[in-house]
Formats: C-alpha cells, structure tokens, sequence
C-alpha cells in the first residue's frame, strides 16, 4: 500500500531536523524587553505566535524569541528564524524574510533568483514545497518578522 | 449494516488514486462527493434547458423553470414542510442563518432581549447572531456542554427565559457528531413561546427529517453536504412567520410591482428569492434529493451508525488516540488527537498515505477551547464509506505515530 | 464583422430543435448558454477535485482552493482590479448591489440623506436601496431619461449634491440597450465626493471594463450573463472602502477568530464571504473568462455591433414595428412592439417557430411605466448570434402580424 | 421552416374566438356599483385586472364586469368569464373556477374527473393546454373570480 518514493517524501518533510526544532523550539518565551512585536496568525491551521525583537541602536536584532502554538513545521520555522536572524542587521534579516516565502512558494527552475541567501539549516523548510497547502505554516513567523520591521507592534496572517 | 456497498461506484471522485493510493475520503462532514447522477443532472440541463426562470415564456424558459420548481417541489416532500411557499432556496446554511438573523431577528431585538445557543455551535449559527446582537443591543447567551460534547440540558432550560427571542441550535454537532436532543430542547422553548431555528447543515444528511414533528420554526440545511451541488441550500421557515417577515434582499423576481412611489413584493417563497438563482445548482440538489430517497433514508442511517461503530473500536485500539466528542447519541462524525501531534500535520501525514480527513477547528472554535485543543482530526463517514476506509485510516495512524515517535 | 462564426458550435444548447425549427436564442441578456468548455470544467471538477475550500490539509480541498483561487485571479484581471482583495465572490449582481446597500449605506445614511439613480435601472438596482431608505429615513432620487432612453445626463447633475450619500447606475441598460455615459457621470459625482456604483451585469459581457480607468467605486456583475454558471457573480469595491464596512454575513471562513466574548473578522475579500461558497459554479466561471478571453472582447464587441445593426434596420422595415429604446450608443439588445400585440401573445408565436426573446417588463417596470407600455419584446445577442438568426426573427414576426391580423 | 402541424397548434391557441374576444371584450370597463371586487395580477406578463361582481341577495351573480390590459389570452379569458358566471348561483361560479383551472392544469386523461361542467364557449382556452408558461394568463380572471366570491375585496395573483 505504501511505496519507499511516498515514505521518502514524508520524511524530506518531517526531517530530523524539523521534528527536533519543534519538539524542543530554541528561543521559546516571552521575553522580559522587547522592542519590536509582531503576532502571527494562521486561520488554516490556527497557528498562533508571537515574535519578540530587541533591536538595538545599531539596527542589529539583538535577541529574538517567539511564544505560541501551531503544528510542527510552523514551530519548527519559528525556532528556526530565532536562531537565524540573532545578531543580524534589520536590512539582512528582511532580507531573509524574502528569501525563505520566494524560496519555498517559487518553482525550482526560479531558484537562481534567491542563491545569494545562505540558507544553511534553512534547508530543513524545503520538503514543505511539496505541500502547498503547508507552505502557509512555514512562513507564518517570517511574515511576523517582516511585519515586526515595518511597525514595531503588529499582526501577520498568511491569508 | 444495510448492504449499500454498491453505491460507492456511482461517485466518480472515489475512483482515484491520491498520492499513489486509492482515494479515502473521510471528509463528508465539509462538503461530500457527488454521484453521477447529480454531475449529469447538472450538465444536461446546461446543455439542453438552460435559460432564466420565472419570467420567460420561451421553451427553454419554461423547461428551466420547471425542472427549477420542480427541485423545489422534491426539497419539500423530504423535510415534510407544510407547503412548497415555506421552502426558500438560499445559497446555503450560512445564508438561510443570516436572512433569519436579518429579517426575522433584526426588527424584534432590542436591549435586554437575548438569543440563546449553545457552545456546540458551528461559527454559522454563532456569527450572525452575534452580528445582529451589536446592531441591536441584544445579547447572546450560551449554554454549555459537557465532558462527552452533550449540551447540558438542565442549564440551557435555565437560561430559556421570555427573554429569549430566539433558540438557535444545531441538530448534529459537525466538529463532535453530537445528535442533539432536539425533542426536549424543542418542547422546553415551546412552552415558553420561544421561536425556535434548527442548523439542520449536519442534519438532513444522515437522517430522516420532519420539520412539522420536530416543531421547530425554521430549519436551515445545505446542498453540498448532502451530495448535492454546493452554492445551493434551504430556509425552511412556518409560513406564518415567514409571511410577517419583511424582505431580505432587494431585487428581481421578490417584487410584483416596482414603482418609485410603491414597490408591492411577492408572495412566498419568492418574496426571499431576489435576483437569478442557482438554477443549474438547485436542479442539481433536486437530483441529489432523488439519489438520497433511492438508497433510502433509513438504509442509509443504518449503514452510517454501523460503520461508525466500528470506526470508534477500531480507533480507541490505537495506541495515543484520544476520542473527543463521545455523546452517547453521536452521528458518523469522529474528532480524535493521536498523542501530542498536532492535527495538520496529522492531516498532511494521512494525506500522504491517500487518507483525506479534516483538521483545525472545523468552524466551531469555542468548541476546541472547551476542550483546550488547537484543533483536532475528524473523520466523518457518508453512505459510500467502508470497513477497507476505516481499515486504511487505521493503518495511516499507525504510520504516523512512527514518523513521530 | 470580425469572423467568430466558429464559436456557435462551442454552445450545445444550440444544437437543438424547438418546435420543429432548429433554436434561434435571442435571450442572452436574461442569461447567456454555455461553452461546452464551461459545462466541462464544472463537471471534471466534480468529477475530480472538490472537496471544501480554504481549511482543509488534503489533496483534494487543496485542489479545489486553487482552482476557486485561481477563478478569482481570472476575475481579477478580467476587470483590472487593484488586487484580488478587491473581488468579493457573491452569488450574482443582485447579492452584490444588496452589500453594499447593507454594509456601506446602511451605517451610513439618516435623514435627509439621499441615494440617486436613474429611471433606466433594473429592479436590483433599485428595490435594495428602496429597503435601505425605508430602513434608515434616506430618500432615494431618480434622473430621468428620454424618449430614446438615454438618462438625461443635464438632470442628473443637477441631481448630484452633497446630500447624496451614493450614486448607482446601471453599465448598460438590460431593457433598452442603452450604454450609459459613465464617464461623464462618474466624473461628475467625483467632484462631489460621491461614491459611485455601477450595476455592470450588463456590461462585462460585452466590452472591455476597467474598474480602474472608470474610476467608479463600486461594480457589480453575473456570471450566468457572460457564459458562467447562475449563483456567481463579483462585487468589485476600493480596497479603503471595503476595509472600512463592517461584514455582511456572517458565518465559516469570514472570521479569523471566533470566541463568545470577541470575534476577528477575516482580511478582504474573505471578510464578505461567509459560509461554503459555490465551488462549482466559481471554477465554471473562471472558465468563461478564459473563453471570453481567448475569443477576445474586442472581436466580441465589434460582431456583436456589427450583428445588432443588421437587426435594427431589419426591424426597422417590418410593418408595424416600433422600436423602444433607440439610444445613440447600445449594446446588442433591442426592445421593439409589433402593432399593439402584447408582448407576450407576439412570445409564444415566435417561440412556437423556434424563436426564444423575452417579452414582458424585463425587471425594470419604470422603463415600461415612463413609454406607457405593459412590456416589450426584447431581442438579445451575443457572440453565438449570427445573421440567419436574425432572419429567422424577422419572418417569424411577418408570420405573427398575419396571425394576429 | 414551419411545418402543418405547428401552424395549426398555433391557430388553435388563439382561435378566433379568443382574438374576437381579446380585441372586443365584453362586459368591459368599470360599474358604477359592484358588490364584489377583486384585483388579479400575473407578474409573469404584467397582467392586470379589476374584476367586478354583483351578487344579489339570492347569492346570484347579477352582473360581472372588468377593466384591465394584459395578453390575448388573459383578456378573452376575462371576457368570457364575464359572459359565463352572469345569472350563476355564487356556488355554481365559484365550481366553474375549479373547472376551468382544472381543466387547463390536469392531463387529459383525468379530464373524466371534471366531465359534469358544460364548457360551451370555454373550450375556446383548450389550446392552452400545449403552452404550460400561459396558462396562468388563462387562469388569472378565474382566480380573482374565486377570489372576489371568498372576499369581497381582494387581490389575487397566479404565482
Ligand atoms: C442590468 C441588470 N442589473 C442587474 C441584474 C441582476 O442580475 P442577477 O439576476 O444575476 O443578480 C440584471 C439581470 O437580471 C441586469 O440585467
Ligand atoms: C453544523 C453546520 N452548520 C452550518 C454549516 C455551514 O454550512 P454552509 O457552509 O454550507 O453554509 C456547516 C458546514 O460547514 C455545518 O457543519
């Protein structure tokens, strides 16, 4: 009934990688400061996070944490972002924002276009092109990042 | 379990492999498939009777009109309605709710007057009321359900008091399955002269209605939930009530005579049916009418209540599954969580293996807060499932825990 | 006349007899046949993909979503809007005008307020603000036309002050033809600060619109008027303004959030599309701007002008016949009397040669009410007309008179 | 194009009879005295009328008149109402109501079942039988008579 190419695919979906961000997510909590907020919403999944930046005077994100719940692939990506954008200049980490939805909603051939992100463990987010209807999970927490930059207290659905 | 193992074959959408596996589809309880019989009802008129209704005298026009009438006529004798004037076609549950909320509520609320509901409620028979309580000061009270997803009856009789303007309640829980006890709920409000709406969406599908035995006053249902088109659905309402209605829409075809001193409207039903309606989408829920009646209402109750028998044995045998929503009265509609996986991506791991089940919080939030869920999984069975469909989603789960563990 | 006569065997409706005579279908404007590619995508749809929209994880719900969505971007494109935020799917012109009506005027107007339109309207773009004065104390005005059925566009300025809350007219008149001149009137409302509506279910099906360039604010239109399936239709609004109203139905899939004590509505356009909606008919009528298209508006356009000059002088010459309607600029539909046979005896001789027209008010009585007629015939076009068919008209009237001599 | 056979289904919808009465009606135009009245409308073809009756103090319908404009067939039905319900018992009328309807709606083989009305003239509507979408047009002057008979004022319509 099941072939090893479907086994295959799920797992590129459920890496490793994914299953550990989200079930142990880096950077959880609501932090006591925080300069930038955004909230994030997925009336598909009814994911629900919220981010938390502290960016300082240099426009670098110093800290960035994230709070909520959702199914593993939004946590995972929230985890994911927390880590990725540490110690980045705002402009770099909107940057990243761009990158991470073109990257996961665009079709291979159009990949060149992006090449210049170093995505590093971001690749773990791939397998979810394979899922569209799933894409919406993983860029929740970068339209909240997005959304965070451009006013400092927001909210984000991917509708 | 009433043999009907045969209908499966009249649905083309069974017939398909989905990611490299025959096709379950366990998710009736949003929108079911079609039998051929309504695909074709719908594309024959198309091709051959196709014209605007009602006001032509032209031989396509009037075929169009008859075969549109005579959907209504079938819409009708199904639900017992008294006359063919108390069944207005809207374009579906939604709909039928907010004209109510509209035109029956909108005019009666004021300060102080409640409309009581209860906690099961899909978003449809929660939003307008909530709507139409901001426009008029009102307030909306909800009785609560208990541990197993039953309404608690004793409460929501509490609450009934003359300031109730109106009892909404659903007939079948579409997120839990629950069978409400219409009979008690019915008769508590009758006594104290509350009018009455039943969300019948979860309701005509899966068993034989009677709105003039129920005694409610109106009852809303769907075409797409049982096998027939969607954009097409039913306000039944008491003529009486109907009669004293004002308009909801503004239009063509809901007018006698339009003038701009004095515009006379329609009688019923058409004083509610404004501008062109679904025509080939009601011809369709006619047809869909007539599939229901062949199989049998009754066979088809038996067939369902069987299989989600099994279905419920089968399932709490998984290890991790949890059943949520265990009314003692339930139709074959399941929720369920396996351990802490969240429910899409559940959803996604069923899919993979060609099982399509529901996921998130179905329209009826308050529900999955009640339960302190983000959002469950739910299968819900029609006529054209099987033991082999329960089987494949037992098998997927089993799957699914692993890729997990 | 550009050369599209191939499209008449798109339609199957018109393959077939009535009456013994092969089917001459002059009613297009009441509602148009279908592409077999329409009646196609519907059924493969069902056939194939459908399951509910928007909440489900499966493959099948996410096929369907993309198809509706991906109907919606053809609309969008079709009519050049801003954004796909702007295309609010209803179930036809009626239920659009009636939102706005509803969600944008009645919050809106008091006393002393008005809403202005002209004489030449259908009853859907004028019973539903008759309901929102009558709800609100507003006073609805109306500009006369002329006896060519032209409005008469000197008194609709003057018409124009900053009492009136709203303006809505009619793209093109579906009684008489008339094109109206929206530029000269939407320009003038401008200047006011008058928010402009414009009943386009008779325009989108024979010309190029851009809701941009019009620079209206609101435009409504039908599906079943341009080759799409009945129960569809857009209402077409400024983003600014549809942020700003607050939701007219309510029910699944227009809240983001529902709880008893706060409920979030959905972003546009979802906030005005509450319950299942009506899959089918929405994917069917993305098909038909995909036919539209690829037969292009512009050849559209010019056979349709071409052909409805051809009739106009044919009618012209028959003994006896009175044009109604005889704007400098109309559309291919023309209203006429033969003698004084009432529209209705002059419908069933021509139908009983095959021939189908539409004869009666039309659902816009003030029309027939300002020439002092009871009805008119109306004879439609549309892409598929050709000139055998007007021929086919003018002998069935010669043989009418003689019944009727 | 046109075959015998349509011609004559034609001709046999609008008799002679039926353009005699539609072009000269009778019993035509308002009374200064009327006992019962009622309105009929056919919002189907924008049929109107004003029917008029006197019924005496034997329950007799002394006089019937009517006013109005609509299709040939809704004012030849009219006319020959008028003629057929004059010097009738209010209960032979009202039966000729249910005849008539009766008689234009139902197949032909249950015709046995209203065998006991005699006709006469009013086999002249018969052709209307092969025209589902104008028996109403026929039917509209029987209804406002029922109506006018149960009522003495009142509106009648055939949706
Ligand atoms: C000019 C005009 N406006 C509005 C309508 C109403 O459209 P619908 O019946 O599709 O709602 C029509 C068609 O009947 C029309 O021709
Ligand atoms: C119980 C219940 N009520 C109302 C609705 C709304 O029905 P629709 O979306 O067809 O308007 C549904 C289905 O979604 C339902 O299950």
């Amino acid at each position: 009934m099941n072939n090893l190419n479907n086994n295959d695919e799920l797992q590129d979906l459920y890496r490793d990688l994914i299953l550990d961000h989200a079930h142990n997510p880096r950077n959880f909590g609501r932090p006591d400061e925080a300069t930038h907020t955004a909230e994030g919403i997925n009336p598909l999944c009814g994911d629900k996070l919220h981010l938390y930046l502290t960016i300082d005077s240099d426009n670098r994100i110093a800290a960035a944490a994230f709070e909520g719940s959702g199914c593993a692939i939004s946590m995972a990506s929230a985890s994911l972002l927390t880590e990725t954008v540490k110690n980045l200049p705002v402009a770099d980490a909107d940057a990243c924002f761009v990158a991470v939805t073109k990257r996961l909603t665009i079709r291979s051939s159009d990949s060149a276009a992006i090449a210049n992100v170093d995505f590093k463990e971001l690749r773990a987010l791939d397998g979810v092109r394979r899922y569209p209807s799933r894409v919406k999970c993983a860029t929740l927490a970068w339209h909240a990042l997005h959304a965070a930059i451009q006013h400092p207290q927001s909210t984000a659905t991917t509708e | 379990m009433a043999d009907i193992a045969h209908c499966r074959s009249d649905f083309p959408a069974l017939q398909q492999d989905v990611n490299g596996h025959p096709l379950v589809f366990l998710d009736s309880a949003a929108s079911s498939q079609q039998p051929a019989a309504v695909i074709d009802a719908v594309a024959r008129y198309q091709r051959e009777d196709h014209a605007n209704v009602h006001r032509g005298v032209h031989t396509l026009s009037h075929r169009a009109t008859e075969l549109y009438e005579g959907a209504r006529d079938k819409l009708c004798h199904l639900v017992n309605a008294a006359s063919r004037s108390e069944i207005i076609l809207t374009s579906g549950t939604t709909e039928s709710i907010n004209l109510v909320a509209q035109s029956y509520c909108r005019p009666l609320l004021g300060p102080g007057d409640q409309i009581l509901i209860s906690w099961l409620e899909h978003h449809s028979n929660i939003v307008p009321w909530q709507l139409v309580c901001e426009q008029t000061g009102a307030d909306l009270i909800v009785a609560p359900i208990n541990d197993r997803g039953e309404i608690e009856l004793d409460k929501m009789q509490a609450l009934m008091t003359d300031r109730v303007k109106l009892l909404g309640v659903g007939h079948v829980s579409n997120a839990l399955g629950t069978v409400n006890p219409l009979r008690d709920i019915i008769t508590s409000a009758k006594k104290l002269g509350i009018t009455v709406l039943v969300d019948g969406a979860q309701g005509v599908p899966h068993m034989n209605v009677d709105v003039q035995a129920l005694g409610c006053d109106f009852y809303a249902f769907s075409g797409h939930k049982m096998f027939g088109p969607t954009g097409t659905g039913v306000l039944w309402g008491r003529e009486k009530l109907l009669e004293e209605m004002p308009p909801y829409k503004g239009g063509g075809d809901m007018i006698l005579e339009v003038s701009f001193e004095n515009t006379v409207f329609n009688e019923l039903p058409y004083k509610f049916e404004a501008g062109t309606p679904n025509i080939a989408g009601t011809i369709g829920f006619g047809a869909a009418v007539d599939y229901l009646q062949s199989v049998g209402m009754q066979n088809i109750s038996e067939h369902e209540q069987a299989l989600h028998r099994y279905m419920v044995a089968k399932l709490a045998a998984v290890d991790g599954v949890r059943l949520i929503g265990t009314a003692r009265e339930q139709a074959s509609v399941q929720s369920f969580m396996l351990n802490d996986i969240h429910p899409h991506d559940l959803g996604t791991l069923l899919d993979h293996q060609g099982v399509a089940v529901r996921t998130g919080h179905h329209c009826a939030m308050p529900v999955m807060q009640r339960f302190g869920l983000p959002g469950t999984t739910r299968a819900s069975l029609a006529l054209y499932n099987n033991t082999d469909d329960i089987d494949r989603l037992i098998a997927a789960l089993e799957k699914a825990r692993q890729v997990f563990a």
